[in-house]
């Protein structure tokens, strides 16, 4: 990638639009099934992720390329980078608290869930597998989050929508959900070949 | 689920993740691999048994430990017990299965957040007896694997035509592209649970409508 | 001239005239009934404590109900004769009204109140107390006591009093009638009321579609110190007062207030007739002009006295063209239905109007299907559609953040709807059990 | 005499949704005579077989749910009829009827039926069939005859043409306006969906600026980037989109605000599909189904202020 102005925003396009952490990479799945009922929980579980995305990509590339990789420890990726993601949510939520409140009581009560959410874990990754630079690292996280804001925040749009509708009984709550997340996903199938 | 202090029977805990408890069907844990690796019969069940493998290893681990781990550090200590397990997997099948692994990608190292694990080691082995743990493990390993064999060989069937790579279909069939796409993982899971569903909440009023008959 | 206007509304039976062409060419008729049964509660407001007793021998005129509270307005006898019972009689409203029933005598001995004379020389500070003795309440439908709404809180200012003649509901052309034959009264009435208020300006709106009327009426104006003759298309719910006040002044009436909050104070051109007759002649208000239509043989403008029963009328209109479906006072828009044709004309009865059981069928309600015509139309502008839902849901809060309160029921949004949907009543639910959930 | 109680208004409007339905029906048939007049038998074969499946599994759904009937609404013939305007007439008979079926059962009922679609049901499932049977979807047979007039690059003939609905470039305007081009069913005659635009204005059942305001965003953002906007609009699915699935009630927006805005940046997503590189000729279709997708959010945020509203102040 370049890191010039057009090279950045396809890159944007590409990790939001096209590969879409939801819609084509089926990460993070769980909150977005779970936290999509509503809109406004859904717009600050999606900037909490972005937050969290940003700093767990900075931070696990590091600890690959400064930590593992002159250890010869590589094959512990996997645990570091869960161990790193999660005292990295310890440590947000605790700064939160102190230094911004509003924010806290805004996004506070999505941070543990974050923990467990792959896309997290997934990027982390990710940025090693692709060999991505430390500055390519960063984007890939906070594009990628907001790829799974977009989605998450159109999810919650549309099941609002579906709050008044008569769906049938078997189809209530996880699979009607699914359905919905894969028409969205028929949709979103208009990207592909975007940006390239 | 059995409570806890009541024994369970081993049998029933067994089937009990197969069934009453599926962890895709019933209860919608690990939605993420479910949906990601199912655009195949084979893969649903490398990815199932490297989920067994992980979910048998850590109950047990954890079940014996379960005495030791102090109760504030549990989630830390149950995600390094998992971690281990899922590199041990992830080393294995790099060696042994390369190809599989490659068409599995990033979903064999996200095993560590797969919520069934940590739900098993939280909710069942860090109450239960070694064995019982790892009945469980079995039951709600296979129960996975089961789950990721049908919607993979759904998914298989209507969109490659095949099933196990082998043509069922004939050559008169055109696939329908879309289900071993992305749009069709989420439609053809959701379809499925709607239907068992169905089924689950047939046999329940049949059960009520024969048991008010009686009554 | 420039025709005034709102934002939204409707043109509700277009294509049959809004069902005003059988009777808008007919004279206002005299109707006498043997028998009326008189409400108490025929205003808006703690009803009248009866004050006569069965057999005993009433006047025409006479207090049969006392005003209770500073806001009530007392009843009278609308007819001489013997009181046959006093007790509780099922009406308009859903419970039982307490009625004083009166059989007539036909000798109309008049048991009149004091006239202060001509509405130019006439006392100021007299104007508002006769008003409230002559039991005048608004003619147009809710019955809201005309002096509560004259005498203005301290501290709120009027500029200008608009005489309600548009007459937009379906099928009523009694306002109309009205226009045509007592132009003067109407204008006195205004007059008495701007002199009583201390207010320059008093505006007569009527709906384009009344070309007669606003001739008969500009000749009346002529020479009368500030009134003037506005004209406004011809749209529903273009009575509506907020709707005419916006039309008239091109102000809002803020959310939850009322006209007088935008500086103006709405009265039906009926009521204004009313004022006049009670300030000129001293007589209290016990008859009205009412439209008799429908259903029926002989669609008629009748001036009934109050407590006529609507099968009185309904005989004196020609009797039923075909057994009725449905009879409503009022309009087709916002009239309120009646149980059977027992029940009394009120001082608020503008319009008895009959269906035919074909008329009266309704239609199947379906889904929504987000046409956005309910939306479009709205002349309080808030979103009917989605306000149905939020009450099917059970989301009254959400329901009151998006304005369900300041909807006029007006029904526009019922008319409309491709899918039947009961728009109207949803939101006349919501609004009732929010205004429940706050008195508890 | 006891007569039935209820709030107003007592008397309703004449326009029911069965009625609007059938405004649309009628509004399609110019499209679709053209269509078979253009096309040959084949096509009236796929239009009526995606018809005929829409209506029948819509039937079928409700009987197996045990929901009323309500074929009767006609909105499933609508439905059925505009996929088979969107497939080309060499679409096989069983792609019109598992399109049909799809549009139905997973993009309309699932969701509660006529009204609770999130997507047109006919976009979502011509979405699904391109995604789905890419090859079939995109060969076009070519004009079996030619609508008058015609000019010298009419392209007639029974020869299959494949890949790209969008016309090569020389193509005279008379013939992209008549329809003298290979492309789907019922988006090749212009002016037979321009016919069917204005009796939907005439009868009040849709509003100009959707389709206004679609048409003048691709023109004017073709422009922009230097294509032949008049080509732009003529070409591909724009003008039947544009009048036909962007105004559907239910999938878009219910303020007339939000509705310009959604019609607008559908135009502009078509012109960005149809520039990138690779991916879709048509960005038609997916750009109504994403607009599709956002209208609940356009919705919640567009709000308009009420009579009487009084601004709070922050």
């Amino acid at each position: 990638m370049n890191l010039t102005f057009t090279g950045v925003l396809m890159f944007m396009i590409s990790s939001v639009l096209v590969n879409n952490y939801i819609f084509s990479r089926f990460l993070g799945c769980c909150p977005f099934l779970g936290v999509s009922s509503k809109v406004e929980t859904a717009t600050g579980m999606g900037i909490a992720v972005i937050f969290v995305m940003g700093l767990a990509s900075l931070f696990t590339w590091l600890a690959y390329h400064y930590i593992l990789v002159p250890l010869g420890l590589t094959y512990l990726n996997t645990i570091a980078f869960i161990l790193i993601i999660a005292s990295l949510v310890q440590f947000v939520e605790m700064f939160m608290k102190k230094s911004m409140k509003a924010l806290y009581t805004a996004l506070g009560i999505y941070l543990p869930l974050i923990t467990t959410n792959c896309a997290v874990l997934g990027a982390a990754i990710l940025n090693i597998t692709e060999g991505y630079t430390l500055v390519e690292a960063v984007l890939n996280g906070v594009f990628s989050a907001l790829g799974f804001l977009l989605a998450i925040v159109l999810m919650a749009g549309v099941r609002e929508r579906l709050e008044s509708s008569n769906i049938p009984n078997c189809l209530k709550g996880f699979p009607i959900s699914l359905i919905t997340a894969g028409l969205l996903s028929v949709a979103f199938m208009g990207f592909v070949g975007l940006g390239q | 689920m059995p409570s806890k202090g009541q024994k369970p029977s081993m049998g029933g805990v067994f089937l009990n993740g197969i069934f009453t408890e599926n962890p895709t069907f019933r209860l919608v844990l690990g939605v993420c691999p479910t949906l990601a690796v199912t655009t195949s019969a084979i893969n649903g069940v490398g990815m199932g048994l490297a989920a067994t493998f992980v979910l048998l290893g850590s109950n047990l681990v954890i079940s014996m430990l379960r005495k030791f781990i102090p109760d504030k550090v549990r989630i830390p200590a149950f995600v390094v017990v998992i971690c281990t397990f899922v590199t041990m997997v992830q080393m294995l099948m790099q060696a042994f299965l390369p190809s599989l692994y490659a068409s599995l990608g990033l979903f064999i190292p996200l095993i560590v957040v797969n919520c069934i694990i940590l739900a098993r080691a939280e909710a069942f082995a860090s109450k239960h007896t070694v064995l019982a743990s790892a009945m469980d493990g079995i039951g709600m390993g296979l129960g996975f694997t089961l789950a990721l064999i049908l919607l993979g060989s759904v998914r298989e069937i209507v969109g490659n035509g095949t099933l196990f790579g082998l043509d069922i279909l004939g050559a008169g069939f055109e696939p329908m592209l879309l289900l071993v796409l992305a749009p069709g993982a989420f439609i053809t899971f959701g379809l499925l649970l709607g239907i068992i569903n169905a089924i689950g909440n047939r046999g329940k009023t049949n059960k009520a409508a024969k048991g008010g008959a009686r009554a | 001239m420039k025709k005034l206007s709102f934002r939204g509304g409707i043109h509700p039976l277009a294509k049959r005239h809004e069902g005003k062409a059988e009777t808008s060419g007919k004279p206002i008729r005299d109707f006498v009934a043997e028998c009326v049964c008189i409400p108490m509660d025929m205003h808006m407001g703690p009803p009248c404590k009866p004050c006569v007793q069965q057999g005993e021998h009433v006047k025409l005129g006479q207090v049969i109900g006392e005003a209770v509270g500073r806001f009530g307005i007392p009843a009278h006898a609308s007819v001489s004769g013997v009181v046959t019972a006093v007790g509780p009689v099922q009406q308009l409203r859903a419970q039982p009204s307490l009625c004083v029933t009166i059989r007539n005598d036909f000798k109309d001995e008049l048991a009149a109140l004091e006239a202060l004379g001509d509405v130019e020389s006439a006392p100021k500070h007299r104007i508002i107390p006769a008003i409230q003795a002559a039991g005048i309440c608004g003619m147009g439908g809710a019955g809201f006591p005309t002096h509560a709404k004259l005498r203005l809180p301290e501290g709120k200012a009027v500029d200008t009093i608009i005489l309600n003649g548009a007459e937009c509901e379906t099928f009523l052309t009694c306002d109309h009638r009205l226009m045509l034959e007592s132009p003067g009264r109407i204008v006195d009435g205004l007059r008495a009321v701007m002199r009583a208020m201390g207010v320059a300006r008093g505006v007569i709106a009527i709906e384009d579609n009344k070309p007669d009327a606003i001739e008969s009426m500009r000749r009346a104006a002529q020479g009368r110190d500030g009134v003037e003759v506005a004209v406004l298309k011809t749209k529903y719910p273009q009575g509506g007062e907020k709707q005419l006040v916006t039309a008239v002044t091109g102000r809002e009436v803020p959310g939850g207030g009322l006209p007088m909050d935008a500086r103006a104070v709405v009265i039906n051109v009926g009521t204004a007739a009313a004022i006049a007759d009670t300030v000129i002649e001293g007589k209290p208000l016990i008859s009205r002009v009412t439209t008799v239509t429908g259903a029926v043989k002989d669609p008629s403008n009748l001036r009934l006295r109050v407590g006529t029963a609507f099968a009185d009328a309904i005989k004196s209109a020609g009797g039923y063209r075909e057994a009725p479906g449905k009879i409503f006072a009022g309009g087709s828009m916002t009239g309120t239905c009646a149980p059977d044709d027992s029940v009394s004309a009120t001082k608020g009865t503008n319009g008895i109007v009959t269906l035919t059981e074909r008329e009266a069928d309704a239609a199947r309600e379906i889904q929504c299907i987000r046409c956005g015509r309910c939306v479009m139309i709205c002349p309080a502008r808030i979103m009917p559609y989605r306000l149905m839902e939020l009450y099917e849901r059970g989301e009254l809060n959400t329901a009151k953040q998006e304005h369900v309160k300041d909807c006029i029921q007006c029904g526009s949004c019922s008319y409309v709807c491709p899918s039947k949907r009961r728009l109207l009543p949803s939101i006349k639910s919501a609004i009732e059990q929010l205004a429940r959930r706050r008195n508890r | 005499m006891t007569l039935p109680l209820s709030t107003g208004p007592h008397i309703l409007g004449k326009r029911t949704t069965r009625g609007i339905m059938l405004d649309v029906l009628i509004a399609l048939t110019p499209a679709a005579a053209a269509g078979v007049y253009l096309f040959g038998v084949r096509a009236a074969w796929v239009l009526g077989v995606a018809v005929a499946s829409a209506v029948a599994t819509e039937a079928l759904w409700q009987r197996l749910s045990h929901r009323p009937l309500q074929v009767g609404d006609l909105s499933a013939v609508v439905t059925g009829l505009l996929l088979g305007l969107n497939l080309p007439s060499s679409a096989p008979l069983w792609l019109a009827a598992v399109g049909s079926a799809f549009a139905i059962v997973v993009v309309k009922q699932l969701f509660g039926g006529i009204g609770h679609n999130f997507l047109n049901p006919a976009l979502a499932a011509r979405a699904v069939l391109l995604t789905s049977w890419p090859a079939r979807m995109t060969t076009f047979f070519l004009p079996e005859r030619t609508l008058l007039p015609v000019a010298s690059t009419a392209m007639v003939g029974d020869a299959v043409t494949s890949a790209t609905p969008l016309v090569k470039s020389g193509t005279a305007m008379i013939d992209l306006f008549w329809g003298n081009i290979p492309g789907t069913i019922g988006e090749v005659c212009k002016a037979a969906i321009l016919i069917g635009f204005i009796y939907l204005l005439v009868r009040n059942v849709i509003g100009p600026h959707i389709p206004v305001l679609f048409v003048g965003t691709v023109a004017l953002m073709t422009w922009l980037l230097g294509g032949d906007p008049l080509t732009a609009i003529l070409s591909g699915g724009v003008l039947l989109g544009a009048v036909f699935m962007a105004t559907d009630y239910v999938t878009n927006p219910m303020l007339i605000v939000s509705q310009c805005l959604f019609a607008a940046l559908c135009g502009v997503i078509v012109v960005v599909i149809r520039q990138s590189a690779g991916g879709y000729p048509e960005g038609v279709t997916y750009a109504i189904l994403l607009m599709n997708v956002l209208t609940p959010l356009l919705d919640k945020l567009f709000k308009r202020r009420a009579y009487g509203e009084v601004k709070q102040r922050a």
